[in-house]
């Protein structure tokens, strides 16, 4: 097996997984909790690529940003429904409020579509480029330029426009980010909107790549996902692409070493070993224990 | 008053616990020669998830500690408690007392490093031992793979399960009224204060977790044991879900609220039967729309001694008020 | 310019303020002094909105806006978001300077003009360095690995970014050595003097009643004393009040 | 011999210096009090002593036993009990099992008498709720023992905090801003209160602002101000001190440029 092929493979996978870990680690970030139904989210965007995409009106770039508009409604939608009445009482209740979303939605799926596994329409030729044994597949291409160019225009977006400075200001110092005049509302919408817009897109770009779709395609990619966000520091953006990707990358590690019965573990015993010398994750900030 | 000295000498508790247990175990013998079989296996889930649900009550709800991989501990039950049986020809009861204890086990090894962690990243923590158990189960020979434990005899009884759940319910009641659930009802509160009053907080919270572990060890054990038939995927991440929810939503901490709990959300999806194809997307709304209004839970935040007072004075207060 | 009345503010069961009410005029520096936990940092918590009073009788208002409560020339009744008053023109220098640690003194300026419609100009900047100069000297600094008094500049820059016409300040003297607390207290006069109206909150009496017009005694969340701030100057009963004499 | 001894204590945060260089004495039956301005690192102290921070640089004695590396339960165990600046209580707790928690680290009872509530263990409860009650009286709490804690008024709240730190005996109770929004009234009845809790025996160490109350009560005051010690000495002393007197109320030397 050539290292170097299982590494662009790693890549292209760690690339979907931290799609959906920013969506956890920025919400977390900011309000400090648990937005456990990115899974669901990052299905039905999976979905709404893959109507699109039959529709034969559009093409694939237009299919992606089409479902990533409707997760980003569909997430401020959430947000609004599902956790703004519950920002002041116990995290827990936000957690199983989410899980309560993430059970509707996939079941709301399975009603729409059926329970079985679709496949995607073939958007383009998938070519493979080869230089000498090192060989890249067209599709693979896509799939991590996409992911590089959203994670740099999240990164242009969260560094330098007024509303990404707001966010991060949230993220240090809510009260202060407060008396700045910052709307706490407003930044924690546009937070579950690019979270979830992002998590869509990793939905298409899993369809595209795995060339399959099904309702309950959320659930374990979701708790990678999350693995990954807590892995990289959960709330450090960094942190999830990194965590993303070392989990993708894990994971088809594990499958070249003959261990592919075991794949579905990787992500969590990389996770569990790893907090154990850092409890707070790779870029995680260590808490600070207030007295 | 001698009533009252009656009730604390320890001889007449031990013998009204006994009495207590022999007349749950008779009801419900009569209950299960009446009832129609439906009706009893969802009484029997109820038993079963409650048993777990009160182990997870201890350690999320008593301690405060969220743990997002009880099923892990279920099936670890379940699958010990089967070979048991199965492959060493074990008596029934023994197999759930082997079950918990394995799971138990499991419990504090898992304990000892994980505690080092707080809030969110130990749940992630649970949350990944569970599924890399999940994942291990699949591929065990043992345990027969992704195709499943076959075989098991179908022992469990209501009976039985009704005097394990009362059983439960008198050991955290008396658990939570002892030195030991003190502390850890002070770990939830405030650890930091908790430490400075002299509590060592990682032995309480392993202590939680192993017990914890043993009520779902016991669970899963009774549900191999009713199913007959137990794979992997029985015990995945969304059964884990399904206990906590029960926790949270009956109320944190509240035995009475995991009692409720456990009913209500054991016995909703067989009630949502009629609506079908909806049933699950109903049981989603209904976690959000409980937590939205009741935030702490259905008997969260009630104190039901305060309850039943105000309910045997009521007569009389309203007299008084009428007076006024 | 503000206007308290009967201000009454609650954490849980327990009461923190007990009807505070309380004027500053245009122009004025005016001083709250008191021991700690008398309810200080609360009131200007409550004015900034990041509390909310618990009586509906309290009334805070802001050139003559309602920001909590309902009276005359409001029909409705008011309680403001915290992003909103700062839209009025009110600014609030939290205790403990709160700067956002991983930006950099830049972006945290830029923070403070966050209200504003608009990018901040050069003009902004130019009014924050001539009280500040040495913000001038760390602008990409990290605002976390500023020294104490670094910090205490950069938080009360930050407000002046907003150009706000109240400028609350809670204990801009606390955890600084006496030469950096004078200076600071210096800046504090010349942005008064530049036209920005002053609440000032602070542990140091001596220190602010020499710079106040006015000033109020707080104890267990209650006004026991006003006046000016030269005659509390004189008065015995301060003294008494920190050294227990 | 003193009860308690810091020797060279030094603790930093990041580039800060939070306490510096301190020596200080708590002798055994005396009430000391450590006072100083906002932030001069006093509860920090307070932190050092429970285990709660390590020190950078020191050593902390408890009669000579070194403190270091010693776990915050197995000190409160070996006689070192507080109370927070920030009120700390068991809050959805009832009074009288915030106190008893308070008892934990003198109680026997395991798992296994949690169980089978053998006699034994009825009589170790029966014990520690006779003795709980008691410090409840003591602070005059006993008519609120079935409250939850998050339901008393702020001055019962900082009394129930003392209960449980008394509760366990210890040799030394380190009282963190004990009458922080307490009111006059409240504030004279603490002070006959710890008066009382001094005549059983236990060393009392306390930090305050309020300086009426810390000069009426306490025999010694060390005065810290910036991490460091400024002064030490009686309460006369101390008060006519003029370092602690520009630390608290200002040198008096800054001159506003404008005239008012």
């Amino acid at each position: 097996m050539n290292i170097m092929q299982q590494l662009v493979n790693g890549l292209a996978l760690g690339s979907i997984y931290a799609l959906i870990a920013l969506g956890y680690t920025m919400v977390y970030g900011i309000i400090g909790m648990i937005n456990f139904a990115y899974g669901e989210i990052y299905m039905f965007g999976a979905y709404a690529g893959l109507t699109l995409a039959l529709s034969n009106y559009v093409n694939v770039y237009v299919a992606l940003f089409g479902a990533m508009i409707i997760t980003m409604v569909l997430g401020v939608v959430i947000e609004r429904i599902a956790y703004k009445p519950l920002r002041r009482s116990s995290r827990l209740s936000a957690l199983i409020s989410a899980i309560g979303v993430s059970i509707f939605l996939s079941s709301l799926m399975v009603r729409m579509k059926g329970p079985n596994t679709r496949g995607f329409p073939k958007l383009f030729e998938n070519r493979i480029f080869a230089i000498g044994d090192f060989q890249i597949t067209f599709y693979q291409i896509v799939i991590i330029g996409v992911a590089a160019l959203l994670m740099l225009g999240l990164h242009l977006f969260v560094t330098y426009s007024k509303t990404g400075r707001a966010m991060r200001a949230c993220a240090q110092d809510q009260d202060a980010a407060k008396l700045m005049g910052v709307n706490i509302d407003r930044v924690v919408s546009i937070t579950f909107a690019i979270g979830s817009g992002l998590a869509g897109a990793a939905g298409v770009l899993s369809g595209i790549y795995f060339n399959a779709v099904q309702p309950y395609m959320g659930l374990l990619a979701g708790l990678k996902a999350f693995a990954a966000a807590v892995l990289g520091g959960i709330g450090s953006i960094p942190g999830a692409m990194i965590g993303g990707l070392v989990i993708g990358l894990t994971e088809i590690m594990g499958i070249t070493f003959n261990l592919s019965e075991y794949k579905d573990a990787f992500a969590f015993a990389i996770l569990i070993l790893v907090l154990m010398f850092k409890p707070s994750g790779i870029l995680g900030r260590k808490a600070n224990k207030k007295v | 008053m001698a009533m009252k000295k009656l009730l604390n000498n320890w001889f007449a508790q031990a013998l009204l616990f006994l009495l207590a247990l022999g007349l749950t175990a008779y009801v419900s013998q009569v209950i299960n020669d009446v009832l129609p079989p439906y009706v009893l296996i969802i009484g029997l889930f109820i038993g079963i998830n409650l048993i777990m649900a009160l182990g997870l009550n201890l350690i999320t709800g008593v301690t405060g500690q969220l743990s997002l991989g009880h099923a892990a501990f279920m099936s670890i039950g379940a699958y010990s408690s089967a070979i048991a049986t199965v492959n060493y020809h074990l008596p029934f009861l023994l197999g759930v007392l082997i079950g918990g204890l394995v799971a138990g086990l499991f419990g504090l090894i898992i304990g000892f490093p994980t505690l080092r962690l707080t809030g969110d990243y130990l749940a992630i923590a649970t949350l990944g031992f569970a599924e890399i158990v999940r994942v291990q189960f699949t591929n065990m020979k043992i345990t027969n793979g992704a195709i499943g434990f076959l075989g098991i005899q179908g022992s469990t009884t209501f009976p039985i399960v009704m005097t394990i759940v009362v059983l439960t319910i008198f050991a955290m009641v008396w658990l939570e009224n002892s030195r030991n659930g003190r502390a850890m009802l002070a770990i939830r509160e405030d650890e930091v204060a908790s430490s400075a009053v002299g509590i060592n907080t990682t032995l309480y919270k392993i202590q939680a977790f192993a017990i914890g572990a043993f009520c779902a060890g016991v669970g899963g054990a009774l549900f191999a044991h009713t199913t007959t038939f137990i794979q992997p995927t029985d015990f995945g991440f969304l059964k884990s879900v399904d206990i906590l929810s029960i926790v949270v939503l009956g109320g944190l901490g509240s035995i009475p609220g995991t009692i409720i709990g456990a009913i209500v959300l054991t016995a909703a999806p067989e009630a949502l039967r009629s609506l079908s194809n909806y049933r699950m997307m109903v049981y989603g709304l209904l976690l959000i729309v409980i937590m939205i209004f009741r935030p702490y839970g259905l008997l969260g935040g009630v104190n039901l001694r305060q309850v039943v007072r105000r309910a045997l004075m009521w007569p009389k207060k309203k007299q008084s008020g009428g007076r006024a | 310019m503000l206007k308290l009345e009967n201000l009454e503010v609650c954490y849980g069961s327990i009461k923190a303020l007990h009807g505070i009410s309380l004027e500053v005029k245009t122009g004025e520096i005016v001083a709250l002094i008191g021991a700690n936990g008398a309810g200080k940092s609360t009131t200007l918590r409550t004015i900034s909105g990041l509390l909310k009073p618990s009586n509906k009788d309290s009334k805070i208002v802001f050139k003559e806006k309602y920001i909590y409560g309902t009276g005359e020339g409001s029909r409705k009744y008011e309680s403001m978001l915290p992003h909103k008053i700062v839209e009025m023109g009110l600014s609030h220098v939290p205790e403990g300077r709160r700067v956002f640690p991983e930006m950099s003194v830049y972006e945290n300026l830029l923070m403070g003009a966050h209200s504003r419609k608009g990018k901040p100009g050069q003009a902004d900047f130019d009014r924050v360095f001539h009280h500040f100069p040495r913000l001038k000297e760390r602008i990409k600094q990290m605002a976390g690995t500023l020294s104490g008094g670094e910090q205490q500049m950069l938080a009360m820059g930050r407000a002046l970014m907003a150009h706000p016409d109240l400028l609350l300040l809670d204990e801009p003297s606390m955890g600084l050595a006496p030469m950096l607390v004078e200076e600071i207290f210096h800046i504090i006069e010349d942005i008064n003097a530049a036209g920005t109206t002053i609440l000032l909150v602070e542990q140091n009496a001596h220190l602010a009643l020499e710079i106040s017009n006015r000033a109020y005694v707080l104890e267990t969340g209650e006004i026991v004393l006003e006046g000016r701030a030269q005659d509390l100057a004189q008065n015995e009963d301060i003294r008494k009040a920190y050294l227990g004499e | 011999m003193s009860l308690l001894a810091l020797d060279d204590v030094t603790i930093r945060f990041g580039g800060l210096t939070a306490v510096d260089s301190l020596n200080l004495e708590v002798k055994q039956g005396e009430i000391l009090a450590l006072i100083g301005p906002n932030g001069a690192g006093k509860s920090t102290v307070f932190n050092l002593i429970t285990g709660i921070y390590k020190p950078t640089n020191g050593k902390i004695a408890l009669e000579g036993k070194s403190l270091a590396g010693i776990q915050t339960h197995k000190i409160a165990e070996m006689g070192i009990t507080r109370t927070f600046q920030t009120i700390r209580l068991f809050s959805e707790l009832s009074v009288l099992d915030n106190v008893k928690i308070g008892a934990h680290c003198r109680g026997k009872a395991g798992l296994f008498q949690a169980f089978t509530r053998l006699p034994g263990m009825k009589r170790e409860e029966a014990e520690l709720k006779e003795k709980s009650m008691e410090a409840l009286e003591f602070l005059d709490l006993a008519a609120k023992w079935e409250e939850k804690a998050k339901n008393l008024s702020y001055g019962e709240q900082r009394r129930l905090e003392i209960a449980r730190a008394l509760v366990s005996r210890p040799k030394i109770l380190l009282l963190d801003e004990p009458a922080a929004g307490m009111n006059p009234q409240e504030k004279v009845v603490l002070v006959a209160m710890i008066r009382r809790i001094r005549e059983t025996g236990i060393t009392i160490f306390l930090v305050e602002h309020d300086m009426k109350l810390i000069m009426g009560i306490s025999e010694r005051i060390a005065v810290l101000d910036y991490g460091k010690k400024i002064a030490e000495g009686t309460p006369l002393e101390v008060r006519s001190n003029k370092a602690v007197i520009e630390a608290y109320l200002g040198s008096g030397k800054f001159k506003s440029r404008i005239r008012r």
